[in-house]
């Protein structure tokens, strides 16, 4: 490694072992580019001290937008001056993650014209990181992308760039396109994308049945995951194979039901679809002889989240049911309703989740307008600190009334 | 202490042992087995070969001296004058000769005493003071308790159901008994802030006191006509009555709004599954009395219900976790509220939290 | 009813159906005694309005003890003057509440000589309740009590009167003497029974085995729960017989227990005890088959109380087995620690249980000296919110380690 | 927008449509069912017959253009020039020729990317920036997922454990990924409150907004050298971060307290049992870079204890729940300390509260 600027003795060890290594890639950028170079220094430095050396964040964004590039400086840009700025940028991946080796090369021919040749396929959100480029280089680059019909995800407090599972492009058990609806909803809300007005960010996942391929459960604050309403579908004859080809049906499939609502008399398969969870298990162990059933749609989540601050969240049910042909319809009306309250009602940085568990979902979803139904809650309250509504109790004066209407979005610790 | 030389204190309870039949002393911690050879008598077996005959019979726990003679008159006559009380409040006499079984049980229905709460049946309703001694009371105990096992009384003296099934009573959110982890709970609540009383408050409680007493910090100090006292911020209270415990100047009680509330599905015991608390059926029903009709129905609707639905051994939690909170109000009918989502301190892990959902 | 001093149309009713009736007790009383007369007068005119007649507290008792009566007064005493006072005490039951005829009429002879005639058998915490008496009589009281052998329960911020289930004397289960410790516990803290001296009220509760039959882990500040060690005693003989009566061990034992440790081949019955959690099921459908194991003793858990303030609690597992022999040697100690620690940091009115919530089981742990062992929980922690102690982080300045030693004890919210 | 006339803005992402490979396009929600021929080759078959084959290649996601180009190459010459990347970042080549997986393979496992990561297998680990770009890192991420990848590559390669095991990495309590909700987490963690910049504070913050950020309520106003700024009662503080993220002059890093800490048992999939949190299983690894051998030997211990004792088809937590906790921290050896005892928000409901127990 004589040519490189940098002895990097630390990070040349990453270079070994079977796994494909990142070092690896960095060096090849920097036989190009300076700024790998530079990044490729810095890192050593980083393994030497165990500590970052980046500075904590900055403005900077193209023309117009509020997010889409995360601003970051080199804290020893004396010692690599070539990262003293590093921003990357966030690039909304088309539905699926699918490319063409074309589009692919065209993506690689703008970094390498404008950043540091250094790439994510793709970040956690699911964009496209365009990993490393100046200031200046920022608005060339954004140029250049959407003439190739690519656009900037987003950062800071706006909606996210939607994700979806690869859906019905290849898989048996999409209950809806998720594909069509990610892209469907990204480009209706651009505004809310690219332009701030939120208490904070605001994440649509779209998964296509409940095995939940992107994990949608875990980090969306909108969670849409396809499920049915009707009879698993069932080819006896394939479950028989199954049994011949040796699969323990008893052991493996029904003692695994989490309902135990399959009955495996040795010949016959018999499900009692009324108990049935959608949980997938059984059909992920039998493709060939169980498929969700033909009534498709999907349940609609809210609220997940990491932990900053009050601990992380799970979506939980927010509509049991929205057949696949009303789902965007249904999420435009109700998304719409629900940014409003956020946006009134939320604290800044309070992800919807948090307001929810604030406010309570009760109050939640009187504000939003919606009827509690049972599937959203997976016990009832066990405490009796029951905030009776002013319209429920008796002998109110006139003024009371009004206090307790007002009071449904109240505050419990 | 003075001149009272004689003046005993501190000296606990009599030891249990001077009230053991001597069938027990003789085989305290040498018992086998048992059986339960009809509803309300149990046969323990011991080690050595002798037995044990138990004869259970319900009881109203509110007893004039006049029945607890009674009492001791039919375990004169029948158990060798040796008798016990259940944690249920049920009473047991214990017969080491199986041929007064028969005439026990007799002279015990015979006086207005059904014997049974044994096995798989609904014993003994455990309850609190109510209108009779306490202060806090949003409604009455001992009431609704005769009204509900009056219609349940079958189910005390024969064992018909698919595991125990315990109901307890509070009249109060302060909740005396174990009614929070009840098959069925019935617990009265209030449903308004306390009313503050200015002219006294100052006099009978210390400010402070009154404010730190709050949970939700819904009273603050204020001055009304002139005198120092508090006020309670309205939607801020969720009527859990502690203010009241700590100041008598701040009274719940309301006959308009105080009623009952049922909650189902707790359970103490280990057995399969984990001990558990009661859940929200139904956030309000009025006071009634002095029948309560409407809780008595919402009770025996619940427990016809569970019996025609459960499996053998399922407990109410247990069945309802099985089918799912969506089947147990479609099944006995309730309506499902804002009031059964849970807006209190952990309540974000009561929310349904995957997609596990039947249609 | 001509002879009733009031007419008690609505009460009346309740002396219909089959139950026995509590208004009968009453009436019964009262052919002797005006202050159940007057109780009656005044819970007839309650059944109307719908309200209690009784005033809050008043501080009552007898000489020397700060417990063990419930002051009671009523609010329209002009109207039933014979109940204008009426106190109860709380009488400490024998263990497992056993009696002869013999005790029970000498008790009942001294509250006709002092009270109102009317009793509770029991109390929810387990005593003997005389209810309803004037404040003069309560001394007298007292005085033909102790005489008897009986003493007071406890009321207010004392310990409150242990209680036990049947245990050994009637039950084949009990895997420790329930009886013997609770009378030993009462005996050796008549003290703290009797002269509050806690932030709130303490509770013991003794169950011989984990059916748990004085519902300890729901309702006492500590739960001792018998338990066993070694194997379940098991008869293969009784097994077979109760096969053979049409026990079905597959459906009604093996398919209910939690762990799903038993396997029934039609003949025999196999047991893996080193994943059997005690749950009793089994042993409590097979009673002459299956008996607990012969390492006996029992589970120690602290916390449970009902919802004032924070939410109802259950006990949770501080030590998951102390030997039979070993019982009252360890509570001594453990309780004394408990007692100091939550003596000096408990607030006003704050039970165990919520300190510990307050302070982090940990914190209590340490305070209290025990180490902590992965059964005292259900999960360990999900949330990356961990406080890690002074002397675990490095580079620390001596001023820094004392403020973070101190630190054991803080407050999460 | 003055003189930029053929500015494009808010055009979203181009339409997955023109991306799809022809069988795909045809075929689209006509899936009938998928094999699983070998490890990391999926073939799904259609309604209509057509069968659409998937090659599954690990990637380290952080990729130079060279490397995208060459996956462009081999597309261009095994897949009609079709690929795709996954949800956890591994690249998917899609052919409709099934004479193509053999060379296809050949040629990844030739440029040092090895084909697996489908069925009950380890995919790729999703991660984060780490000292790579993030300024708020306790710990680097492609390192440790390199280092741990390195140790467990044949679990990549070959499909032979209980079910699919999912490892995340985040390197800061943001968790940037799905990391709380995966089998065996890993987590950088800070472990010292946050020395404030009491020079620079007042000028690149708001106080009250820094003040406000806390948590805990560990943050005061103060004045440092006369200036106004802010301190940390260092016990009170949880090191969330969430003060730095606020304000640039209060930085958490720390090269002697940061670490790494392992998270256990959680899924997101709602098979079987719900989706779940990871717990955690070891408070504090020290950062050891390059290869930090610690954090290796603790993720493949976890895996090598999981593989051998798990059940089919039992996922990480579901395994432990079956086990239980106990003898989860037996059969790892992992040692339990006060740090495991939640005392976050819910920590009561973490408590043990039954007598079921193993001995
Ligand atoms: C780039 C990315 C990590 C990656 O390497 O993939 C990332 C990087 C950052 N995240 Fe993230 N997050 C990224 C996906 C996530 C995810 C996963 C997801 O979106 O599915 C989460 C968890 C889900 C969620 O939203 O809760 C996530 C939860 C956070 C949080 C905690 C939010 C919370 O409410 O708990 C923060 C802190 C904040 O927002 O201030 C954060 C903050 C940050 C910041 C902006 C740092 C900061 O403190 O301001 C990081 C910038 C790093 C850098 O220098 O590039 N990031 N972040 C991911 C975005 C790439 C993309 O657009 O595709
Ligand atoms: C007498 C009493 C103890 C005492 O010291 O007073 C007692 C005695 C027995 N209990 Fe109990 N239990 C007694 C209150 C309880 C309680 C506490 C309560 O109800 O408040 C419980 C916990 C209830 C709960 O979980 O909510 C209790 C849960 C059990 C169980 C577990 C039942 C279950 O499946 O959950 C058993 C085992 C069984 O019945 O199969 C049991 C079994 C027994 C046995 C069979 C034990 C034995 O071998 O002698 C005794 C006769 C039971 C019967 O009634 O059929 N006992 N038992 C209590 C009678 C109360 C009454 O009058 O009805
Ligand atoms: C008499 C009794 C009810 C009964 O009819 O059986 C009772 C009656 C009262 N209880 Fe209780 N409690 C009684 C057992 C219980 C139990 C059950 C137990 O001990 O097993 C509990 C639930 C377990 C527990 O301790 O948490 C219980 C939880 C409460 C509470 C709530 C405590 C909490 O921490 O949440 C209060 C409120 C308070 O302490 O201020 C309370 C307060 C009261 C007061 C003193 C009312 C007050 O606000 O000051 C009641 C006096 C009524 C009266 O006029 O006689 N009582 N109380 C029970 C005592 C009889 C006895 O000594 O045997
Ligand atoms: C390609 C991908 C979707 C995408 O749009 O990118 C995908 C594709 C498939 N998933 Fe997935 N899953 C993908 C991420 C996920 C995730 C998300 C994640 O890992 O972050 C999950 C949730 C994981 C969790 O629970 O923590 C996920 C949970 C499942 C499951 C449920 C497994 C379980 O038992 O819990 C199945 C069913 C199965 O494997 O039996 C499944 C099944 C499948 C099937 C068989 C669906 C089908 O019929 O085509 C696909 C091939 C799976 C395989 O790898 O063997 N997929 N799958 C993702 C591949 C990621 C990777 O590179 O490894
Ligand atoms: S979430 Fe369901 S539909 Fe989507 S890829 Fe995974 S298994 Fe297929
Ligand atoms: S999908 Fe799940 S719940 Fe439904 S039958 Fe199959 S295994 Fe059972
Ligand atoms: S539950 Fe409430 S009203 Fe009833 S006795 Fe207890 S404190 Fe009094
Ligand atoms: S009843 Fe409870 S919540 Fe209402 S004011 Fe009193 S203490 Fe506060
Ligand atoms: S708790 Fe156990 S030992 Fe005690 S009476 Fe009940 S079953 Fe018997
Ligand atoms: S006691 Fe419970 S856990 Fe143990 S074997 Fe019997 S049923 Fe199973
Ligand atoms: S997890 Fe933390 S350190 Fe890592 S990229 Fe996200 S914000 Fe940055
Ligand atoms: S790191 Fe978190 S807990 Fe510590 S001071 Fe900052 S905001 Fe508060």
């Amino acid at each position: 490694m004589a040519d490189q600027k940098y002895p990097t003795p630390l990070l040349d060890e990453l270079e070994k072992g079977p796994w494909p290594s990142f070092v690896k890639e960095i060096k090849a950028a920097a036989k190009a580019k300076p700024t790998a170079e530079d990044l490729l220094g810095q890192l050593e430095l980083s393994y030497e001290e165990k500590i970052s050396h980046w500075k904590h964040g900055g403005i900077v964004g193209v023309m117009g937008y509020g997010g889409g590039v995360i601003g970051r400086y080199s804290d020893v840009p004396e010692k690599f001056p070539n990262v003293s700025h590093f921003h990357t940028l966030r690039v909304n991946h088309p539905s699926g993650w699918f490319y063409t080796s074309d589009v692919l090369r065209k993506l690689c021919d703008i970094w390498e014209a404008h950043g540091s040749d250094l790439t994510n396929f793709h970040g956690s959100t699911g964009d496209i990181i365009l990993l490393g480029t100046k200031t200046d280089e920022l608005e060339p680059t954004f140029n250049d992308l959407t003439k190739l019909g690519f656009d900037l995800g987003g950062s800071g407090s706006v909606m996210r760039t939607p994700s979806a599972c690869v859906g019905q492009a290849r898989c048996e058990w999409a209950c809806y396109d998720t594909m069509a609806l990610c892209n469907d909803l990204t480009h209706l809300y651009q505004d809310e994308l690219h332009r701030p007005a939120f208490p904070y960010k605001f994440k649509f996942k779209c998964s296509g049945c409940p095995n939940d391929c992107v994990a949608s459960i875990a980090r969306a604050d909108l969670s849409i995951i396809g499920t049915w309403k009707d009879d698993i579908q069932q080819d006896d004859a394939a479950v028989s194979e199954y049994a011949a080809a040796g699969l323990d049906i008893q052991k493996d499939v029904c003692d695994r039901c989490p309902t135990k609502c399959m009955d495996w008399d040795g010949k016959k398969l018999s499900i009692n679809n009324r108990e049935c969870v959608r949980c997938m298990h059984c059909i992920n162990v039998m493709p060939k002889a169980l498929r969700p059933g033909k009534e498709k749609g999907a349940t609609l989540l809210i609220g997940a989240k990491a932990p900053i601050l009050q601990g992380a969240l799970l979506s939980s049910v927010l509509i049991p049911f929205v057949p696949a042909d009303e789902l965007l319809e249904t999420l435009k009306e109700l998304v719409s309703r629900i940014w409003d309250f956020w946006g009134e009602y939320g604290n800044n940085r309070e992800r919807v989740g948090e307001l929810i568990q604030r406010i309570g979902m009760s109050a939640f979803l009187d504000a939003i307008g919606l009827d509690p139904v049972p599937e959203m809650i997976s016990a009832p309250r066990d405490n009796p600190y029951i905030f009776f509504q002013g319209e429920d109790v008796a002998e109110g004066t006139a003024e009371d009334e009004e206090v307790q209407n007002e009071a449904t979005v109240k505050e419990t610790k | 202490m003075g001149t009272q030389t004689d003046r005993l204190t501190d000296i606990g309870p009599p030891h249990y042992e001077k009230f053991l039949h001597p069938v027990i002393k003789k085989n305290y911690g040498k018992w086998k087995y048992h059986e339960n050879p009809a509803p309300g008598v149990l046969c323990h077996v011991s080690e050595t070969g002798d037995r044990i005959y138990t004869v259970r019979a319900g009881s109203p726990r509110l007893l004039s001296i006049q029945t607890v003679r009674l009492f001791a008159d039919l375990a004169d006559k029948y158990s060798g004058g040796y008798l016990r009380f259940t944690s249920r409040n049920n009473v047991e006499f214990l017969l080491d000769n199986p041929d007064n079984i028969a005439p026990l049980k007799k002279a015990l229905t015979d006086a207005g005493f059904p014997v049974g709460g044994t096995g798989n049946a609904i014993s003994n309703i455990v309850h609190t003071q109510g209108w009779v001694h306490c202060h806090s009371s949003a409604t009455d105990a001992s009431g609704i308790v005769k009204s509900v096992m009056d219609a349940l009384c079958d189910h005390f003296t024969e064992q018909k159901l698919p595991a125990k099934l315990r109901i307890a009573l509070a009249c109060c959110l302060n909740m005396c008994g174990a009614v929070h982890c009840s098959d069925i709970a019935i617990l009265g609540i209030h449903r308004r802030a306390p009313k503050v009383r200015h002219d006294t408050l100052n006099k009978v409680c210390e400010i402070p006191t009154v404010i730190a007493s709050c949970p939700t910090g819904a009273i603050r100090s204020a001055t009304v006509d002139g005198k120092p006292s508090v006020e309670v911020i309205e939607e801020q209270c969720m009527y859990c009555g502690n203010c009241y415990t700590v100041c008598p100047a701040m009274p719940l009680n309301d006959p308009e709004n105080d009623g009952l509330s049922i909650w189902v599905g707790g359970k103490v015991s280990n057995a399969r599954s984990a001990p558990s608390f009661s859940k929200l059926a139904i956030p309000f029903i009025p006071n009634n009395p002095p029948r309560w009709p409407e809780v008595v129905d919402a009770v025996v609707n619940i427990v016809d219900i569970y019996a025609r639905n459960a499996r053998k051994f399922e407990r109410m939690g247990e069945w309802i976790d099985r089918i799912g909170w969506p089947k147990f109000f479609e099944l006995t009918g309730i309506e499902f509220t804002r009031y059964h989502i849970d807006d209190f301190k952990n309540a974000g892990l009561t929310y349904a939290r995957s997609a596990h959902l039947r249609f």
